[in-house]
């Protein structure tokens, strides 16, 4: 679907661009748990700046660096990030993700170990973000053929 | 504080196990279907240990996070919670084992992701369940509902249109509850269920509250295919795989029954959903409409799967005109309805899914000899039928019977007359179906030659449709036989002491 | 009274039930083992019954209690006088049907002979449930297990007709339990007990039209199991089904289930105080008695056997209510002994019927010419059988006649006596060709010799001619039918 | 007059509410519909988040660390936050359900070849 020309201005531009983007987005992850910001928005510019290459070059060009399955497992791992910390939470012997009661596990304190918690939540999330926006651009960019290549 | 961690358990395990089967899948993809079984199997015993635990010390508060309601989110399990949880996480832990065999053949190269968002179906039903903050429930509803969307959608032809339709009146409904949600948090500032019970009564004659009101029953009305709303049920449940019709239709209503009932009886107090407001004559005779409408239009299809579905439509009806009464003897009913409910459209949809495997069709009037190919089968399907018909043994009959007796003591002999009109006429919709598997008619002549179709020989269908098949049909009859002490146990415990 | 709690009642319904299910999976690989479960399970369970029969006439009660169902009632047993009378009746006569339909099956060649045999075997434990049974909703339950089990009986043949007489058999039996589920509720909200009491427990609940109604569909309800006239259709056409299944429609277990439940709902919901009260037992009286000379009426137009001896059963069936209805001691006692002894002839007439068939293939009578010359036992019993329905003295259904006569005139009633009385010529004025045209018109065909059916066919009609006799001379034979119905009479009427 | 001006938000939602209502009722074209449903969907975000609105007040963030001047601790200082929480998962779940939604037009798209809802409907007939 998207029309297969090819740019010099542009695609050297998102070359120069996209690292920083990425950078940015994982700024914004890492400071998701104490100051504006987040694993979702995080993820929503991780995810963006993966559009971006897809828009500038194709999607194979895309696909090439972030394969589906690669993708796939992506979303699969935020969304297990964030349970196994609730879990680990639970095994510990507090409610499920009640971050306090991970100072067992880390050389920290009770509050650092909360903030430590969330920010792990917030990875967590920014995986699985990044890879659905992809996922749905990328089902949707090629009306619906992405997703017969994942078997 | 710490306290028993099986209600977050129960939902937890199905939703990080959807997310660990696409990962596995592609390693061994065979290990996909053990792993969903082991996860429901955890999940059914863990909602079972709840169940008991409630039974014995009462109702399970859980806070995640450790945040205190109302700040925090509060999973509460009280009896009818327990019991409905349960009830869910049995079935669905049998459909999936039952799945196997019906989804390698209708879906064989969508298998890894059928079973991730078979999981998180069963992870939003549960959760919608568990949860006791308004907000996680729209949340969990919506899980739920965009997981059903997608397994209708990889169904038969008409499917992908059915399931977009759904989507819309899904949506529509979701945004009701949510309206619903936002008035509800404007008026009190609070999510938590127990906190706005509390809270509300002060306010039961701002019109805000009302609206709120309104529009919750609007929404879950939509959710659970009410009568006038039901027309997204049809398509989506006849085109739908056979084992997805046999998970969703059993229990997305029914847990739509469920947000009803919580939310008319315990986010509200029956003082006000029963007396300030209309709703319960409303939902009477809407109920009413829905038990005539679902068997008559019944009595039309020629498709089982569709016959089915329109008898869905009744069954939600029953549950409904329980709650329209709203005694106690006819809220009993409504409760063991979906109870009973799940369990006989469980048996049915699982009965046609091993039809539609083993040939191909679904069309009742050419079902005939099927006995002699799928002897087991076909008694169970009797079994499913008789008692959606309601023949006392059976469990459809006691939630009909506890429905009669609140009919009587509310002095709403319509509502009687319906119940038995609707219980023949279910009579007439399956005596058909069984008169079309059983008998064998021929002509008068070879009456005596003792002989028949013998060429058609038991075709059973495999070991792991059966045992399901046979454990829910055995749940239809030992719920029925054991109707009493259920009620003593549960039941009683989830009518609001005011009724 | 004395209730005694025993689990026999359990284990009564247990053998049946585990025996139609032994016969289900003995299947038709083996028939032999099938119908020796079918022999079986008929023989335990009459023998478990029969062995609760002296507990009872001590005048105690078999209790025992399974389920709560809902509050105040349990899926319970409770076994008395009158329950006992038709647990034997039912129990005793499958030994004889199951042993006739062997043969007939056999003979006939039949398909889905264990569909057949598993069916009969759950029609029994839902009659036999149906007697045993403590309160209404239990009742309704195997009410309701006897009404589907029948179905594919009736259906049997799966000929076109026989199918539209299993639809017809099915839509007026489940339109009769939609009403009566419609009284049970009621009584439950009226009075909030189900608890079978003798002599009443309606009494002082709910308005006087309310309980008018209530007992009318009540009525209206178990009726259309015992056919009363204008819902008595399918009972004729059911008689499509194969002869051992008539039998059991007529004489064992589906229509005196739907008797015994009225009889139930009459003395032992209402009772007498109550309907006297209410003015309604003359009503149903009025009804009943119209169907009692209608149905012989319509009986003298049939030709084909076994639908003039429908008619001739919907008739006897009445005869039981109107007795019933009329409140008196002697009415009461004799339309409770008409049950067993009515079942006794009544069966032994479609089992000949049905031995006639298995020979010669002919349903209708007048192609009966003679045929007493070729089958002399078969035609013999059939002669006992109309004797004693007609009412002559050396056949048991004399006694029960004279008793509800008795009763009438006790009750002051001279009509009903007259029903009585005119009902009897009728019976005899259709009864009296049949035995002529088989013994004294000459046969058609020139074979009048010794032909009989099969031995296992022969056998159950002749001993079943044979107890009709013997119940006349000793009505209290072996089974004790007259004390027990003497004892339900007294608490029912509170006497002694 | 009062009563529309002083609660203008909550009737620029009602509005833009029966614009998708009738979008999705109205229009016979599948992705209009989705786009009806779209604009319901947001018309119900935007009633959450007037409702928490409020003049003058600021994120409701403690800022630490790096050197922070002013702090929002007073309820009347910050905008409630929790109505924006609630809307994040609402769009979330809303996101989740457009998605579903094409994905679906487009096995429509592929088997019939039209999105038109009459023209499906007359080749299913």
């Amino acid at each position: 679907m998207i029309a297969q020309f090819e740019d010099v201005i542009i695609q050297t531009l998102c070359r120069l661009l996209i690292p920083f983007i990425q950078l940015f987005a994982l700024y914004v992850i890492a400071h998701g748990h104490h100051s504006p910001g987040g694993g979702f928005q995080g993820g929503c510019i991780l995810g963006a700046s993966f559009i971006l290459l897809c828009v500038a070059y194709d999607m194979e060009e895309a696909k090439r660096r972030m394969s589906e399955k690669l993708n796939v497992i992506f979303c699969c791992l935020g969304v297990i990030i964030f349970g196994g910390i609730g879990v680990v939470c639970l095994i510990l012997g507090a409610n499920y993700l009640d971050y306090g009661i991970l100072h067992k596990l880390l050389p920290v304190n009770i509050p650092e170990a909360r903030s430590l918690g969330i920010l792990g939540i917030e990875i967590g999330v920014g995986f699985t973000v990044m890879a659905a926006m992809i996922s749905i651009f990328l089902n949707l960019a090629s009306s619906g053929e992405h997703e017969e290549t994942l078997r | 504080m710490t306290s028993s961690p099986f209600p977050i358990l129960i939902v937890i395990v199905p939703l990080i196990s959807a997310f660990f089967i696409p990962i596995i899948g592609w390693w061994k993809r065979n290990l996909c279907y053990p792993l969903v079984i082991l996860s429901l199997f955890f999940c059914t015993l863990f909602s079972i240990l709840t169940l008991n635990a409630v039974i014995q010390n009462g109702t399970i508060h859980y806070y995640l996070g450790g945040w205190h309601p109302p700040w925090g989110i509060e999973y509460v399990v009280d009896h009818l919670n327990a019991f409905v949880l349960a009830i869910i996480s049995f079935t669905s832990f049998f459909v999936a084992i039952y799945s196997k065999k019906s989804v390698e053949q209708e879906l064989p190269d969508k298998i890894v992701f059928f079973y991730a968002v078979y999981l998180l179906l069963v992870t939003g039903l549960l959760g919608i369940i568990a949860t006791g903050d308004m907000f996680n429930l729209y949340v969990f509803l919506e899980i739920a509902s965009l997981a059903a969307y997608a397994l209708i959608a990889i169904g038969e032809d008409g499917a992908p249109l059915a399931s977009f339709r759904y989507v819309i009146m899904g949506t529509i409904g979701a945004c009701f509850y949510l309206l619903g949600v936002g008035y509800l948090y404007i008026v009190t500032g609070s999510l938590n269920m127990a906190d706005l019970s509390e809270l509300l009564p002060k306010l039961y004659h701002s019109k805000v509250v009302l609206v709120a009101f309104t529009f919750f029953m609007v929404g879950i009305a939509l959710k659970m295919a009410l009568f006038p709303l039901h027309t997204w049920l049809l398509d989506a449940y006849t085109y739908a795989p056979s084992t997805v019709s046999a998970l969703i239709a059993p229990t997305m209503t029914k847990v739509g029954a469920y947000v009803m009932i919580r939310v008319m009886f315990t986010v509200f107090k029956p003082d006000f959903s029963i007396s300030l407001f209309p709703i319960t004559s409303i939902l009477g005779w809407l109920a009413v409409a829905a038990i005539l409408f679902g068997s008559i239009m019944a009595l039309a299809q020629s498709d089982l799967k569709r016959m089915l579905c329109f008898v869905i439509v009744a069954e939600i009806g029953y549950i409904a005109i329980g709650v329209g009464i709203a005694n106690r003897m006819a809220l009993i009913g409504a409760i063991l309805h979906i109870v009973n409910d799940v369990f006989m459209m469980a048996c049915l949809f699982l009965v046609v899914g091993a039809i539609v495997y083993k040939t191909g069709t679904r069309n009742i009037y050419q079902l005939r000899y099927l006995h002699r190919k799928l002897p087991l089968t076909m008694a169970i399907f009797v079994i499913g039928a008789l008692s959606v018909v309601g023949i006392p043994p059976l469990c459809g009959f006691f939630s009909k019977w506890y429905l009669i007796l609140g009919a009587f003591e509310a002095g709403k002999w319509v509502f009687v007359a319906v119940l038995l009109v609707s219980s023949l006429l279910n009579a007439i919709l399956f005596f058909r179906v069984i008169e079309n598997i059983y008998l064998e008619p021929r002509e008068p002549s070879y009456a005596h030659d003792g002989g028949g179709p013998e060429a058609i020989s038991i075709d059973e269908a495999p070991l792991s449709m059966l045992i399901p098949m046979f454990v829910i049909g055995a749940g239809i009859i030992l719920l029925g036989v054991f109707s009493g002490k259920i009620i003593d146990v549960v039941i009683q415990h989830t009518i609001p002491p005011t009724i | 009274m004395e209730g005694v709690y025993s689990i026999s009642p359990l284990l009564a319904m247990l053998a049946s039930l585990i025996g139609a299910f032994l016969i289900l999976f003995t299947g038709e690989k083996n028939r032999n083992l099938r119908e020796f479960w079918t022999i079986l399970a008929s023989v335990i369970t009459f023998s478990i019954i029969c062995s609760m029969i002296p507990i009872i006439l001590n005048g105690k009660i078999i209790e025992y209690t399974i389920v709560n169902i809902c509050p105040g009632v349990y899926l319970q047993f409770r076994v008395d006088a009158f329950g006992m009378i038709f647990a034997t009746l039912a129990s005793g006569l499958w030994i004889a049907v199951s042993i006739y339909s062997i043969g007939y099956m056999r003979g006939l060649k039949e398909h889905a002979q264990t569909r057949y045999f598993f069916c009969f075997a759950i029609a029994i434990f839902g009659a036999v449930g149906a007697a045993l049974s403590a309160n209404l909703l239990t009742l309704y339950m195997f009410y309701e297990i006897l009404t589907i089990s029948t179905f594919p009986l009736v259906a049997h043949k799966e000929s076109p007709d026989a199918i539209k007489a299993g639809r017809k058999y099915l839509a007026y039996l489940l339109t009769g339990a939609a009403f009566v589920l419609f009284s049970i509720g009621l009584t439950y909200y009226l009075t909030g007990s189900l608890d079978f009491v003798a002599g009443g427990f309606v009494e002082g609940h709910g308005s006087k039209n309310l309980l008018r109604l209530l007992f009318f569909t009540f009525m209206i309800g178990f009726g259309s199991k015992a056919a009363i006239m204008p819902i008595h259709e399918w009972l004729p056409s059911a008689m499509i089904a194969p002869s051992p299944v008539s039998a059991l429609l007529h004489a064992v277990a589906v229509v005196k289930a739907g008797v015994f439940c009225c009889l139930r709902v009459i003395h032992y919901v209402f009772g007498p105080n109550v309907l006297s009260d209410l003015g309604v037992w003359l009503i149903l009286a009025y009804f009943v008695s119209f169907t009692v000379i209608m149905a012989n009426i319509i009986a003298l137009t049939q030709d084909n056997l076994k639908r003039r001896l429908a008619f001739s059963t919907i008739n006897n069936l009445s005869i039981i209510i109107l007795g019933a209805a009329l409140l008196s001691a002697d009415a009461i006692k004799g339309s409770m002994i008409h049950i067993p002894f009515h079942g006794f002839m009544k069966i032994t007439l479609f089992l000949c019927a049905g031995s006639i068939y298995v020979k010669t293939h002919k349903e209708s009578i007048s192609e009966m010419d003679g045929i007493g010359r070729q089958m002399p036992f078969t035609m013999g019993a059939f002669t006992i059988g109309a004797l004693g329905l007609t009412g002559i003295p050396p056949v048991c259904g004399f006694i029960s006649k004279w008793f509800l006569c008795l009763g009438a005139i006790e009750a002051k009633q001279i009509i009903f006596l007259c029903v009585f009385l005119i009902s009897a010529l009728l019976d005899a004025a259709y009864f009296f060709p049949i035995i002529y045209t088989a013994f004294f018109k000459k046969p058609v065909d020139i074979n009048p010799h010794f032909d009989e059916a099969p031995i296992l066919v022969v056998a159950p009609i002749v001993v079943t001619a044979t107890f009709s006799i013997i119940f006349f001379i000793f009505p209290d034979a072996f089974l004790n039918f007259f004390k027990m119905a003497t004892m339900a009479t007294q608490n029912i009427l509170g006497i002694g | 007059m009062e009563f529309i001006v002083c609660k203008y938000n909550y009737w620029i939602y009602i509005v833009l509410m029966m614009i998708g209502f009738y979008a999705i009722i109205g229009k016979k074209n599948l992705v209009k519909k989705l786009v009806g449903m779209n604009i319901f969907q947001t018309a119900l975000i935007l009633y959450f988040v007037s409702t928490a609105a409020k003049k003058g007040a600021t994120i409701p963030i403690v800022s630490h660390g790096h050197g922070a001047t002013e702090h929002a601790i007073h309820a009347a200082q910050y905008v409630n936050p929790l109505p924006h929480v609630l809307m994040l998962t609402a769009i979330v779940v809303m996101v989740s359900t457009f998605g579903v939604a094409l994905a679906l037009i487009i096995m429509i798209y592929r088997r019939y070849k039209t999105l038109e809802e009459d023209e499906i409907l007359k080749a299913t007939k």
